[in-house]
């Protein structure tokens, strides 16, 4: 076992969003960690991996990790290429993606996100860059995968906007919202994960990176989180898996 | 027509206007040549506003800018964008913000000639309430709630493709966006190509838009770059990193302003 | 996986079933084998129900007929469709009729995951009384009355094209039609190709459907005759004009049913 | 001038046809008298008519006269080919058509045209093909030509089923309806020509074919038929034209 100190945050955050992807799914890909996460589990136990990214590209199998979600790259080595109203009207919408991930700016306790502004939507302290595809991946992807470092400035007790639905005020609201995908399924944090319970819809921690403590997650939190009974521990990065993503990320 | 030409007969001060292209085929010497040519008012039109609008919004070409997702890719925030929203620097900017799956079916809209477009999206979210353009809707059928989106008619749309024939028929391919809906949905249209040829062979992948829906064509060989023609040359990576530094400070950009583009900052930039 | 399997495993009685191709790459094999298996009380949805489907009703296959244009093109009419229609013959038909433009919104809409679509059309004509299909909608914008039009998810949709690879990606070109909707907005699809190849060569104007989209594959060379497959062999006009004696009369159809179809009329059939 | 036993019916309605179409037009063209009629104005005095066909080839080119609407030769002809949602979405719906052909069964005095059933809806006496693109076409292109022959079969005084929409009950119906497009301009017979008058909305006689009387079009007409005060003669078909008609058809 390689310990806590020999791989970083974003490291584990990817590795432990890759292990949530399975092969044959089709995965909707957003770029940075997102991309990095779908393309080391391609390479690694997901080959058959599906990634459509919202250039329109479907099943891209990119030899590097491209900077932008419309690399040339995607293209060349994509099943095919739609438009974009078809990727989002004909792929994404009608619920022909299992796994989307997206990052945010704050999630709240119901996995609400927000990557629009901080502060005043009028009058912004900081304004994001705004939705892109993430409210309707968030409404359609069978499964939602939230990956962001966790502190109190991003995990907190109302987000400032709700630019993508999680789970609304409670259980029942993405029904009555009309919202046919799953929602969130998994936060990844640098600190574990955590899981909406099946009752209150509440995001709850379900494991523990190795390394993290209970208390570390409480006190990046800015709401009183529930904490899983049978919490687990994250099983910590094989080297292979590090290997690969080092290659992938110019960090070999 | 020469590019300058093609900007100064389309684009009028106070238009709509969207300069398309997603990620791949960015028309950016367009955009540059409107800076030039300082026009002033528009309400800038694009799902990705990235550091092409980042520089018009910055020269101050903008009074609006209708959008869905403001970042420059892989790299980080806008930060002529930002300035503009949280200091109105160097003008006030109104926005309408939409999500990617809504600017794309109201492009669809424009293009099918029809008021609006249907879709699921935008229930539960804030940006409902930000903008007129997004109201719910009834499905006849089956009493479902859906959301519809109204049309975009920009006054001009503005894309590059890689080549045009001699009669004006645009060909492009690769990642090719909204390009089609973007142009089919505008009044007047203006395409910078990396060629023009005689005949147009034809490409796998290919989007060809007849002559007819194309007001003008004008000759700019790498008038994509820093962004990239797929089979002309590839994507700048390192122009986008570097474009962080330059527009992170009013000064640095203003700078980049006169040197690259030969135009100084708008008087009444500075407030 | 064989045609016949492929028939059988996917196409059931009562089902609704779209078998699509615009003139061009019609699944004729597919059709044909379904008569061979004597798979009854379908809905047969298509825009075109040309000759296939005059054969199809003929053979008694049909409880329902959803369509827009029921002719043989440039020969006149469809005879068993017909007869059908005014006399019953050899079942009765129930039919659903729209517009063109009706039916590939309809498909659109199925593809995209909505209730319903939107366009301009069908004011003012009998075919709105006809049908609870077509529905007027309001523009919630501009207070516009349109048309909606409710989606078509056909529990099958069965195309032909030009090749598949061996991963069961489908590649068609030429006239692709409504083909892509059409398989998008089925729960289950079958695709009868001229040849399955180990790699799809790129070529222009293809559509690609992707593996996950298509539920078998079932290579059947000349599976389009009489129409055509782009690439492979021209349509057979003479075939089409041949149709019209053959179907004229039911004794003449029923002697082509058993003698190039294998498949006698259903008993039952003469009233 | 050649004598009017030396053209055909067919042949002076394609030939009256064909010159209602300028070069630079955008024609939308169905199968049949319509396709030949396009075709034939393309090879002599609009060469640079835009050919659109429902099977969604945009600027054919055909070399010969396709059967059907979705022959090969359209496609391998055409400046692109467009799927038939786009065709009828992106090109037909927006107004972007100048001239659309239609056929017809039956027409009436507001130049409504039945394509649909002869007889009752439910229990019809003749099935007919039904609407295609009609509807759409007579909605939404700038001008619609109709092209059919005249008797008191087809000219009737009301329709047995409304496919497509002239102009409704009478003025003012097409604008109540939304259709955008500006309807029927013409109806071209074996007779003559008939055009809306723009008081009435009614079809009325304009223009007689050589060789035809006004009593002999009353007689073809199911209804009480105006004629134009300043009635015109139909020039008749040119030698150069018949003989480019003949080639196309076949028949020369």
């Amino acid at each position: 076992m390689i310990a806590a100190a020999e791989w970083t945050a974003d490291e584990i955050m990817t590795v432990t969003a890759a292990r949530a992807l399975g092969s044959g799914m089709a995965c909707f890909v957003g770029i940075g960690l997102p991309s990095t996460a779908a393309n080391l589990a391609r390479r690694t136990h997901a080959p058959d991996l599906w990634l459509v990214y919202e250039s329109g590209t479907l099943g891209a199998k990119p030899g590097h990790l491209p900077l932008s979600i419309g690399d040339g790259i995607l293209a060349e080595t994509a099943d095919t290429v739609v438009s974009v109203p078809e990727v989002f009207n004909y792929w994404l919408q009608p619920g022909r993606i299992d796994v989307g991930f997206l990052g945010a700016a704050q999630i709240d306790r119901y996995a609400n996100i927000n990557t629009t502004v901080i502060g005043d939507y009028a009058d912004p302290a900081v304004r994001l860059p705004g939705a892109g595809g993430a409210p309707e991946i968030a409404a359609s992807c069978k499964e939602v995968v939230v990956v962001l470092r966790q502190s109190r400035r991003t995990f907190v007790d109302a987000v400032d906007f709700v630019t993508s639905v999680g789970y609304g005020t409670g259980p029942g609201d993405r029904a009555r919202l009309g919202l046919r995908g799953g929602g969130p399924g998994r936060v990844i944090t640098d600190l574990g994960v955590l899981a909406p319970d099946p009752g209150t819809a509440q995001l709850t921690l379900v494991s523990l990176h190795p390394g993290s403590t209970v208390e570390q997650v409480r006190a990046a939190t800015g709401w009183d989180l529930a904490i899983a009974p049978d919490l687990a521990a994250t099983p910590p990065p094989e080297p292979g898996e590090l290997r690969v993503l080092r290659e992938l990320t110019g960090h070999g | 027509m020469p590019l300058d030409e093609g900007v100064r007969t389309l684009v009028r001060d106070g238009d709509t206007v969207a300069l398309e292209g997603f990620t791949h085929l960015i028309p950016i010497a367009a955009g540059h040549e409107i800076i030039r040519q300082r026009i002033r008012g528009l309400t800038l039109v694009r799902m990705t506003p990235d550091i092409l609008y980042d520089q018009m919004i910055g020269a101050g070409c903008a009074r609006r800018l209708v959008f869905s997702w403001g970042g420059n890719p892989g790299v980080g925030s806008l930060h002529r964008f930002r300035d503009a929203i949280q200091n109105g620097w160097p003008a006030p900017l109104e926005i309408e913000e939409h999500s990617h799956a809504g600017m794309a079916n109201r492009y669809v809209a424009g293009a099918s000639g029809v008021p609006f477009a249907v879709l699921r999206g935008y229930t539960g979210t804030d940006l409902v309430g930000q903008t007129d353009a997004i109201k719910p809707i009834t499905c006849p059928f089956s009493g479902e709630e859906l959301t519809a989106v109204s049309a975009l008619t920009p006054d001009v749309t503005v894309i590059h493709a890689q080549r045009a024939d001699r009669a004006g028929n645009v060909q492009l391919w690769g990642i090719t966006g909204v390009q089609k809906e973007a142009v089919l949905a505008a009044r007047r249209t203006l395409v910078t190509v990396e060629e023009v040829v005689d005949t147009l062979d034809p490409v796998p992948g290919q989007v060809v838009l007849p002559a007819r829906v194309v007001t003008a064509v004008a000759a700019a060989p790498g008038g994509a770059r820093p962004s990239y023609a797929h089979g002309y040359y590839d994507r700048d990576n390192d122009a986008y990193r570097q474009w962080d530094a330059v527009a992170r400070d009013r000064a640095s950009f203003q700078r980049w302003l006169d040197e690259e583009i030969g135009a100084a900052v708008p008087s009444g930039g500075e407030r």
